[in-house]
């Protein structure tokens, strides 16, 4: 029998699919669908200190093998998603959860992530320093590696849980930016956040998203993810977790090979909302297409 | 909502540019006036949301009009089976149409009613339909809601038929309740216009259509919805017009 | 009747249409399928001062919606390009090529693009300083800002014909890489040269090319590319050509809307040898779809 | 070289996973033994090279084994139209075939074969035919050289079937001339052995199949060489066999 399971930062998953934030909402119209506990973890949507309505639309545009979302962090903030979301997530999801954590600021993120990480229900921080979609914000931390090591640092010492920290791909050495965020104290590296696009409407001659760019997602950027992922993997000792255009149990096992201890998928869900129970029901098949027993066995079998 | 396979018994167009798709699959009978399904094609990433013209039995009919790519493919389609997201979207709530309630749709905007127009007849209305278009040579569905019973009135912006004007130059005297489909300037005018409550159906660029990536949000009085999920419908009074950038 | 003309640093083209380098070869194959010279111009295989051979096989990977390559620069080397590829060339195709140059040392690429410029059929020397699969050059000097001032300054004295530096997509800050070679006398950018990508080869657990990296490009890229032409056209005042994924007249003009002024095509060359001359053809007709009357009206028109 | 469209009249499966596929467009006159074709595939960015098994009228064979995404789509199409690049590769060239040649195979490296031998006996060769497989369950095609009059050896490396062992292991006495083509072990292995001169055809991983983007270039005696355009292939004397990495 394949042995699915896999250890992320201390805590055991039944496997390692667990659907990235932005993608899964908090699970419930997920949970409408298919039984949601059979995900290794899932990622909720981020979070940020204030409530926040996020960008103007169009928020999306499609692309080949891809798509590209504006959506800009909307959300609640932080104490509705403690008051009201966790409690409602609790009920159609039993494991731990991981929490993506965004911000404007140190204080912001530090804020967040700590109140956060004081709900039980919460298994991993995700410090998502690299969102394309909010000016002066998100990304600028993960682009810069002394702002990177700046925030996972202040991060680690106020939170007790897990830290993995979510990078961007729009940057020229990603192996600088994770090991100045694995120096600073983070736990884990997820990787990668969407790659900054653009398209036009040729009708109106202006950008097809409000604004004018967005993050690309989906199949089309799975061999940059990839790449990333390898050369993090290579570069780090803490745990890797791989995302980016990952729509089937072949792509899982070529992120893990790659690296990855755990894997995200995102965009997937949303033109197959059944994609990760399908992706989880087909692992054990695809493992023994492949020969391997037990899944931790090939994390960074390329390497 | 859920995911089903359709296989499709007709396709057809109705003037140069808007088609009718017919499709059948057990689970039509679920879906509601005002509702949409999302519809994966081949070659295409994200599938494309088409509102629900009309559904009985296991019989499926969408109406779409030509603007792009998933469009353009599906109306080159003459069989064969699609997956379809089905269930998705709020719907228009008959319950509050009272005694005469009039309904109002401009181009695409059109189809969305006649399932609605339908189940009002049947529970006994009095429906009004004004339907508009930019001219004469656009004009589909008239004679469809006139066989429902509907008292309809077509207007083109050119005058080649029905009145001249936009649909906001043809509402009758009096009516109960308003049920609107159609763009968003059409929209803001029938907003403007009416004189009496009603639904409004809006339309956005989704991602998902299921409210997972809140790629459609916008903002009402009742706070932030998701167009895909917690509309397309929205009521009257609740409806924040964003200012436009 | 549209007027496709473009004027591209001084050289005027028929239509803004340009195979992209190492996608059309010297042009000999396309040849015996239609007459080139219907493209504005074309980018022949990318030249060295020595001959090489390039990267060990496999160089080729699939990807959705896209490929990598890691070919590595195979190419006679400039001398016998010059005694017999370009006296070959203008048997075929009767307009002035545009060669692209690769080097590992500055004196490299002044020694190469010098050679090249003296020959009557070069309009353009494009500057490749972004190739992602030689080690220890080519992108290394697409990287960081001083090193392309560096080469471009040096090669912009040593030529008197128009310089085009082309760029990598694999930086941070493409507008501060495009200043830095504005500044150093280029009269115009090309860009986006090929994302780094990885496949695995599942069964061997090993990575699928030799090189263990390769170059992403196909439509999968396009949203990227569309971004960094804008970034660029956005940043700089000197010409700037627009390539990454381009397969249809549409897609050209969405090029141009952001700010390009030519349009290089890549990669559909090798799955559909008959691209270019598609494009030429149902550009006219795109143009009358989106009332477009002179395409130089356009470029740049979603800025 | 050149694009044409080709029907498919015909697919099934010769073994478990290696399948037949027929397709009929006017091109396929123009191809000779030793070719490919390159075939585009819906949802698939890059052609399919596969190698022409035979050719006649306007009848197109392909034999492929199941190997990927590619190969897997082509094994469950059941009609249609396929595009196919033609002329591709430079194939054999039988004028050096002396008087007695002997065609060497190995699994999926036969079907080339099959149409340089129906040539071979159309101009009164006396041809021998050495088939290699691995198992029994994997033999195809030996029916159909015996048919064109070839004197045939299948070998399966587990014994199952024929002479047990490799092809090398299957080698007649005499023969005039060697045209080969399999998988590289099994060509490096033939190179060694074999006391005459002859051809060999060689696969690797492609990008446009025709020669312009040096994707599957090899180093030979007489230079590099384009194994899509300046092979699939080369005179025994100008191998140069790389040290594998």
């Amino acid at each position: 029998m394949a042995d699915t399971r896999v250890n992320l930062c201390g805590i055991e998953l039944s496997n390692p699919i667990i659907p990235a934030s932005g993608t899964f909402g908090y699970g419930y119209e997920f949970a409408e669908l298919y039984d949601i506990n059979v995900l290794g973890s899932f990622s909720f949507k981020g979070t940020t200190r204030e409530p926040r309505f996020g960008n103007p639309t169009p928020r999306i545009a499609e692309t080949p093998s891809g798509m590209l979302n504006a959506v800009g962090l909307q959300n609640p903030g932080v104490e509705k998603v403690i008051s009201e979301e966790l409690p409602r997530m609790s009920r159609v999801f039993h494991k731990k959860v991981m929490a993506n954590v965004s911000g404007f600021s140190v204080d912001d993120y530090v804020y967040t992530a700590s109140r956060l990480s004081e709900c039980e229900q919460v298994g991993w921080i995700e410090l998502n320093i690299s969102c394309p979609n909010v000016h002066g914000g998100g990304m600028s931390f993960g682009t810069d590696p002394k702002s990177a090591s700046e925030v996972t640092a202040a991060v680690r010492r106020a939170v007790r849980k897990p830290l993995i920290v979510k990078l961007t791909p729009n940057v020229g050495d990603i192996a600088e930016m994770a090991l100045a965020c694995e120096s600073a104290g983070a736990d884990g590296i997820s990787l990668i956040n969407t790659l900054l696009g653009m398209r036009i409407d040729l009708r109106k001659r202006r950008p097809l998203l409000k604004n004018t760019t967005g993050g690309l997602s989906g199949p089309a950027v799975f061999p940059v993810a990839l790449r990333m992922v390898y050369q993090t993997a290579k570069a780090v000792k803490i745990p890797v977790v791989g995302m980016g255009g990952v729509a089937s149990a072949e792509d899982v096992i070529e992120m893990m090979l790659a690296g990855a201890t755990a894997v995200e998928v995102g965009a997937e869900n949303l033109v197959n909302p059944y994609a990760c129970r399908d992706i989880v029901e087909a692992l054990p098949g695809a493992m023994e297409k492949y020969g391997i027993n037990k899944l931790t066995d090939i994390i960074g079998g390329a390497l | 909502m859920k995911e089903a396979v359709f296989e499709i018994t007709e396709n057809r167009p109705l003037t140069e540019n808007v088609f009718r798709m017919v499709l059948s699959g057990k689970e039509a009978e679920t879906l509601r006036p005002g509702q949409f399904v999302n519809i994966r094609l081949d070659g295409l990433y994200l599938r494309r949301p088409i509102s629900v013209c009309d559904a009985e039995g296991d019989r499926l009919t969408l109406i779409y009009k030509v603007v792009g790519k998933g469009t353009d493919l599906m109306s080159k389609m003459t069989g064969g089976r699609l997956s379809l997201l089905v269930g998705l979207g709020n719907g228009y709530d008959h319950e509050k149409s009272g005694g005469s309630p009039l309904l109002i749709g401009g181009g695409v905007g059109v189809p969305p009613l006649y399932m609605l127009a339908k189940e009002l007849k049947r529970s006994g209305k009095d429906v009004g339909v004004v339907l508009g278009f930019s001219t004469k040579s656009e004009v589909f569905y008239e004679d469809e809601f006139r066989a429902l019973g509907c008292s309809v009135t077509v207007a083109t912006a050119d005058g080649s038929y029905g009145k001249k004007g936009f649909v906001t130059d043809a509402l009758p005297e009096k009516y109960s309740y308003v049920y609107t489909c159609g763009p968003e300037p059409m929209l803001r005018a029938v907003y403007a216009k009416i004189t009496t409550s009603g639904q409004f159906s809006f339309e956005e660029r989704m991602g998902c259509g299921f409210g997972a990536c809140m790629g459609c949000s916008c903002k009402t009085v009742t706070g932030y919805k998701r167009i895909c999920r917690d509309g397309p419908v929205l009521e009257k009074e609740e409806i924040l017009w964003q200012t436009q950038g």
